[in-house]
C-alpha cells in the first residue's frame, strides 16, 4: 500500500500542500504549542502533581493535522495520549490539566465543545463516535466525528465492531490510527499480522488510507478528504497515520526493556515540528524569534492553568455521591449519610 | 384500558415513545422487520422506519452506539436478544455507560434504555435463562428494572425512556405471554425506585420481582390458605432498590423471605438480608430466608425445574420462618 | 473476488474432483444421513420431543465437505447449526440428540472424539480453535483445528481476536465460515458492507478464499488445502462457503416474515445432494435404490439412538451440584443439602 | 524461606510452575519482554522463552485462547492487566470458562488461571481501581481466591495452578511492594477454600481479604489499644467462601463487620452478612455492619481516599457493633 507524503523528511515540498503558509505557521504553532504542554505534562509528574501521564511526543503532526480537518463543531473522541488533538478542538487546558491531576471536572470541557473526556480504557470508544456521528445524522446536522486511537486498540474486538458498524449504517465517523509503533511493550508487528492498518478497512468495504504520520500536510489531507466524504454522507474512512512514540508508553513505563534507542534515533530524525520548520524555513516563513515566542506563550498559558488548576478545590468528601446520577438515588443518599456519620 | 399481556404492553410503550418523541429509537438484532424474536417490537419498524434499526450480530456495538447516539441528544432503547447475550456488552455497560456522568462531572450524559428479556422455566438452549441481574445492581451509575405485570412493564419502561440517566430494563421472558391485565392507554409512568406491596399481611414478607412474583404469589396463596397473613413486596426496580418498603415490612412482620432466581451468592436475596438485618435485626423473628437459584449453570430443559426456585421451595422457606 | 466451483449447478464436473468415486459416494450417503437427521430433528421439535432446533438443510456439503478434510483426531469447534459436522467428525447421534431434548450429557463426545459441544452463542468459539490449535502445536503434535460459524458470527468482536491471534501466531486453525445468507432475520448484506466474508482475512494478513458452498468438493478442495496449510505450520486460512438456509433459523422462527419464497425456490435449485447426486448418476455410481437404503439405514441408526436418548433416566434433581467442579464445593454442598431439605 | 514482597513471591510461584510442569504457559499483555506491568511475570520470558507469551491487546481473546489451550491440555495463566480491563473478557469467562465442565458432562475441563491485579489506593487513572470481585463471586464454575500476603500468594497461585478448575486470582495492587515476609522456597500449596484466622479474639470478628485486610488490621491495633478483643478473619478465597470460619467466629463474639473495597451493593459484605444473620441469627448482639467501597464509581487520585473504606472506618463500624 502506497503511503501518502507531501512534505518529505527534510522538509521539502513533493506534493501540493493542503494549506496556505497563514495556515501552515498556525499548525506550526500548535504543534510546538502542544509540544510544550507535553514536556510540562511530563515534568508534573515528575514533580507528583500529576497521575500517570502519556507523552506524544513524535505524533504532533498525527493530531493536530488531523484536527485540522474539523470544522469546531465537530465530534473528537480519542485516548489518554491525545492531549493534542483534545486541545486543537476546544478542550480547555485547564481540563487537560485537571483530568491529569485526578478531577474529574478535568471530563468537562464547555458545552459546544464537542470533546469527549479521553478514553483510558483501550478500544471501546470508537464506537461511541460512530454512535455521536450516527445521532448528528439522524438530527439532521451535517456534524461529523473523528474517533483517535493507537495501533494496539486495533487488535480489540470493539474496533471490529466500530467499523462494521460504520460502514453498514455509513455513519459520518472517521477513524484515524496513530501507528506509533508500540502498545505499551508490544511491537507493530507482534500486534497484527496484516501488512498495514489501513488495509483493515477493506474487510469492512471502508476506503483505507496510510499517511506519513509526521507530515502534518499529509495527514490533513486525507483528514479532510475524509472528513469530506462523510459530511457528504458518503461514509466512513479508515487513515493510518504511521508515526512513532518517542517517549516511553506512560511516565511510569520503562521503554528501555523492549526497544533499543537506535530506533528512537532514527524517528527524531523524522520530528514532525522539525520537518513543517525546515518546510516553513525555506519559503520564509519562519524565525528562530517567532517560535520561541511561540513557545514562551504556551508556557504561560499552560503554567496559568496549573495554577488554576491546583488552586481549584478538590471535591468534597461527598461530592462522588452526587455525579452518579441527575438526582442521587435514595441508596446513595443512605450512603452518604453512612459516610458522614463515620466521619462525626 | 385494554386488556394486553405483557409484550403487548411493552410494545404499546414503545410505540407511545416512538410517537412522541422523535428523539427515541430503537436498535438491536431482529427488532425491525421481524419484529423482535419475543415480538416486542412487532409493527414499530413499520410506523416508524428507520428510527427502528436491525442491526448486525454485535452486543458491545449496539450498545456503544446507543451509547454515542445518547450522548448526541438522542434516546436510544436497544435490545439485547437475551441476557446470556448480554456480557460481550458488559464492557460497555460498566466502563461507559454507567460512568459518563462521573467522568465529565454532568457534562455529558447517556439517557440510553437496554431491553433484555431474562430468566428461564421456557426449557431454552444454553444461556437463554441467565438471571445475572445481580451484576448490574453492582454496576455503579446505572438503573436496573424488572416489572412484573403488563401494566408496571409498560409504566416503567416509559418512565425508563424519559429517564435521565441509563436504565437496564429487564423483561422477564417467562410473563411475556403469560398474564393479561388492564393496560392504561397512552402516555404514563410507574417511577422507578419505587416496590410494590402486592398483598399486605403480617405474618411474614415474601420479596421478590419479576417471573418469581407470580411463584411468590402462588406461595402465599397456599400460606394464607392455611392462616398464614403473607406480606408480599413487588421490588419492580432492583437498583437503587427501595429500601423502605422491604425494611418497613419486615419490621412489621419479622419475617422475610427473599426470592430470586438468579445465583445465591452475592445476590439480590443476599442483598436484601444484609439490608434488612442491617435496619430491624431486632424485630427480626427469624433469619431472613434466602430462596434463588443455585450457584450453578442453569440446567437443560430436562432438568431446569429443580433449579428455579418454585411455589412450594418459597413456601417451605415461609414456613422454617414461622417455626423459628 | 472468484469463487471456486468445481461441480455446476446442474452437478457436470468443471475442474478436478478432490476424491474418487467410492469416496465421492461415501460423502453424497453422509449427506443422505445428515439430511434424514435434520428433518427427523424438526419432527422431534414439533412432537414436543426436542426443544428448539435449528436446520441445517441446504449446508450439507459446506459441513461434511469441510469435516471431509480432516484426521479423525483434529479438533471441531462449530454451532448449533453444525450437527452435521459434528457426527461426520465422531459425534454420536445419542449425544447430539441429548443436547436437543435438553439434557447436559449431550455434550459429552466419547473421549478420542476432539469435538466440542456446539456453541450457542454467537461469535466466542472461534477463538477456543484458536486455544486447541495452539495446545496441540505446544504439545508437539500436528493436530488442527476446525472452526466452523456463520456470517452473522464475523461481526462479533470475538471473531476478529480470534482471526488476529491466529495469525499473529500462525495456529494450526482452519476459520470456515458457513455464509448462508441469513442471520436470523438479518440479510448477508446488512450484516457487513464487505462485498465478500472471504475478503475479511486480508485485514489479518491471512488468505482467504471464496468457496460455492453447496459444491462439496469446491469446499473440500479449499479445506484440504487449508488444512494441510495448517498442518504444515504455515498458519491459518479463512474459508467462505457461500450457502443458504433453506429452513428458518430455528423451528421458532418465521422466516415469511423477512425473506420470500422465491429466493428459497431459487436456492433449492443448487442443492447440494442433487448436485452431487447428479455427478454421480452420470458416471454411473448413483442409483435409487442405494439411497433410498441409505437414507432407511440413517433412519433406523438415527430412530434407535431417539429411544435410547429418550429411555436414558434424566439426572437426578442434585445433579446440577455434581457438574460444576471436580469435586462439588462446600458452598454447593450446602446448597445441595437444602435442596434436599426444601424437598423433604 | 527467603524475605519476599507479594510481587516477587508470585514471580517466584509461577517461576516454579513454570518449571516444574512444560504444560503451564503465560500469556497476557506486556508480561513477557518487558515482565508485566507490576513486573510480576519478571525474567520469566529469558528463562521459558516461548511459554511466556506478549499478546495483542485483546482480552477477550487472552482468556478465549486460554480456554482453548487448557481444553487442549495445557495449563494457562493468563493475565489480565488491571481488572477494568477484563469485562471485555466478561462473555469469555461467563459464558465459557465457568461452564464448559457442565455443559459437557465433566467431558472437558479447563484448567486455567486468570491472574487480575485489583484494588486502588494508588491514585491512578479512571478503571484501574476495580474491586468487583462481587461478580466473578457471582458466577458459577469459577473459584476467585484474592490472597492479602506474599507467602498466601505464592501458595494459592501454585494451588490455582494445578486446580482442576479455572480460577480467577486477584492480586491486590496495594500490597504488591507494600509488605514483606518469609516466603518458603520450591513448591507449596495453600488450600483454595480455606480462609484463615489471622487474629484470634473473643469481641468483634472483622471479616475481609487482599488489601484491606492491611485496613482491617490497622482497625484491629487500634481497638484492641481500646480493649476490644477482636478476631481477624482472611477470607483468601472468595468463591467457594468458607462459611464455616466465618460463621464459627460469629457464633463466638456475636459482632461481625464485612471490610470490602468494592461497592456496596450486592458485594461480598452483603453476602457475608446474609449468610451470617441465615446461621447465627440467634447469637449476633448487633447487625453485622458493611464497610465498604460506595456505589459509585472509584474517584479520581484527589479524591479517592474518600471512598475506599480506612482503619477508621472500620473502626467506627466495630465500635457501633459493640454499642449496640
Ligand atoms: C481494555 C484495555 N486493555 C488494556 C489496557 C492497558 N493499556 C493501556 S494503553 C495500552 C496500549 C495501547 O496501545 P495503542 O492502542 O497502540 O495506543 P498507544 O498507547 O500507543 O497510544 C494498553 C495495553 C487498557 N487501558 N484497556
Ligand atoms: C452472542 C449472541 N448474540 C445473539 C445470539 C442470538 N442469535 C442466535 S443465532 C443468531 C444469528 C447467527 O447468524 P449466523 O452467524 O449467520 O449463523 P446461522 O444461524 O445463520 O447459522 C443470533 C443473533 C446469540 N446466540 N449469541
Ligand atoms: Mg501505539
Ligand atoms: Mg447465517
Amino acid at each position: 500500500m502506497d503511503m501518502l507524503r507531501i512534505l518529505d523528511v527534510d522538509g521539502s515540498l513533493i506534493g501540493e500542500s493542503p494549506v496556505d503558509l497563514n495556515e501552515a505557521r498556525r499548525l506550526f504553532a500548535a504543534m510546538v504549542t502542544a509540544r510544550v504542554y507535553d514536556r510540562k505534562g511530563s515534568a508534573l509528574q515528575r514533580q507528583g502533581r500529576f497521575a500517570t501521564y502519556a507523552q506524544f511526543e513524535g505524533q504532533e503532526a498525527a493530531q493536530i493535522g488531523a484536527v485540522a480537518a474539523l470544522r469546531p463543531d465537530d465530534w473528537l473522541v480519542g485516548t489518554y495520549r491525545d492531549a493534542a488533538a483534545m486541545w486543537m478542538q476546544g478542550y480547555p487546558w485547564d481540563a487537560l490539566l485537571l483530568g491529569r491531576m485526578g478531577d474529574e471536572r478535568g471530563g468537562a470541557p464547555p458545552v459546544g465543545v464537542n470533546v469527549l473526556p479521553p478514553s483510558i480504557t483501550v478500544g471501546g470508544h470508537m464506537i461511541h463516535a460512530v454512535g455521536l456521528a450516527w445521532a448528528e445524522r439522524m438530527k439532521g446536522t451535517d456534524r461529523i466525528a473523528l474517533t483517535l486511537f493507537g495501533d494496539g486498540a486495533t487488535s480489540e474486538g470493539d474496533f471490529h465492531e466500530a467499523m462494521n458498524f460504520a460502514a453498514v449504517y455509513t455513519t459520518p465517523t472517521v477513524f484515524l490510527c496513530q501507528n506509533n509503533g508500540w502498545a505499551i511493550s508490544m511491537s507493530r508487528a507482534g500486534q497484527t499480522a496484516s501488512e498495514t492498518i489501513a488495509q483493515k478497512a477493506d474487510a469492512y468495504g471502508m476506503p483505507g488510507v496510510l499517511v506519513d504520520g509526521n507530515d502534518l500536510f499529509a495527514v490533513l489531507t486525507a483528514t479532510r478528504k475524509a472528513v469530506r466524504r462523510a459530511r457528504a454522507g458518503e461514509g466512513p474512512t479508515l487513515v493510518e497515520a504511521l508515526t512513532y512514540r518517542i517517549g516511553p508508553h506512560t511516565t511510569s513505563d520503562d521503554a528501555g526493556r523492549y526497544r533499543s534507542d537506535d530506533d528512537i534515533a532514527d524517528w527524531r530524525k523524522k520530528d514532525p515540528i522539525e520537518r513543517l520548520r525546515a518546510h516553513l524555513r525555506s519559503a520564509g516563513a519562519w524565525d528562530e524569534a517567532w517560535e520561541r515566542e511561540t513557545e514562551e506563550a504556551a508556557s504561560a498559558e499552560i503554567e496559568a492553568a496549573v495554577s488554576r488548576a491546583e488552586a481549584l478545590e478538590p471535591f468534597a468528601a461527598e461530592g462522588m455521591f452526587d455525579r452518579m446520577y441527575a438526582k442521587p438515588t435514595g441508596a446513595l443518599e443512605a450512603q452518604r449519610r453512612l459516610q458522614q456519620g463515620d466521619a462525626s | 384500558m385494554t386488556e394486553m399481556n405483557m409484550a403487548q404492553a411493552l410494545n404499546d410503550a414503545l410505540d407511545v415513545a416512538l410517537s412522541a418523541d422523535d428523539r427515541v429509537v430503537l436498535l438491536g438484532e431482529d427488532i425491525g422487520v421481524t419484529g423482535g424474536v419475543f415480538r416486542v417490537t412487532d409493527g414499530l419498524h413499520e410506523r416508524y422506519g428507520p428510527r427502528v434499526i436491525d442491526t448486525p450480530v454485535a452486543e458491545s456495538g449496539i450498545v456503544g452506539a446507543a451509547f454515542g447516539m445518547a450522548i448526541g441528544g438522542l434516546r436510544p432503547v436497544a435490545e439485547i436478544q437475551f441476557l446470556g447475550f448480554a456480557y460481550p456488552a458488559f464492557d460497555q455497560i460498566v466502563s461507559h455507560v454507567g460512568r459518563i456522568r462521573n467522568r465529565s462531572n454532568h457534562r455529558f450524559t447517556a439517557p440510553l434504555v437496554i431491553r433484555i428479556p431474562f430468566g428461564g422455566g421456557i426449557g431454552a438452549a444454553e444461556h437463554h435463562s441467565e438471571s445475572s441481574e445481580a451484576i448490574f445492581v453492582h454496576t455503579p451509575g446505572i438503573k436496573v428494572v424488572a416489572p412484573a405485570t403488563p401494566a408496571d412493564a409498560k409504566g416503567l419502561l416509559l418512565a425508563a425512556i424519559i429517564d435521565s440517566d441509563p436504565v437496564v430494563f429487564l423483561e422477564p421472558i417467562r410473563v411475556y405471554r403469560a398474564i393479561k391485565e388492564e393496560v392504561p392507554e397512552g402516555h404514563y409512568t410507574v417511577p422507578i425506585g419505587e416496590a410494590k406491596v402486592v398483598r399486605e399481611g403480617s405474618d411474614v414478607t415474601l420479596v421478590s420481582y419479576g417471573a418469581m412474583l407470580r411463584d411468590a404469589g402462588r406461595a402465599a396463596d397456599a400460606l394464607e390458605a392455611d392462616g398464614v397473613s403473607v406480606e408480599l413486596i413487588d421490588l419492580r426496580t432492583l437498583s437503587p432498590m427501595d429500601h423502605q418498603t422491604v425494611v418497613g415490612s419486615a419490621r412489621k412482620t419479622g419475617r422475610v423471605v427473599a426470592v430470586v432466581e438468579g445465583h445465591r451468592t452475592a445476590s439480590l436475596a443476599s442483598e436484601i438480608a444484609a439490608v434488612v438485618q442491617e435496619q430491624a435485626l431486632y424485630s427480626l423473628l427469624a433469619p431472613v430466608e434466602r430462596v434463588t437459584g443455585w450457584d450453578t449453570v442453569v440446567p437443560l430443559r430436562r432438568t431446569e425445574h429443580h433449579y428455579i426456585p418454585n411455589p412450594d421451595r418459597i413456601a417451605a422457606a415461609a414456613r422454617r420462618t414461622l417455626a423459628g
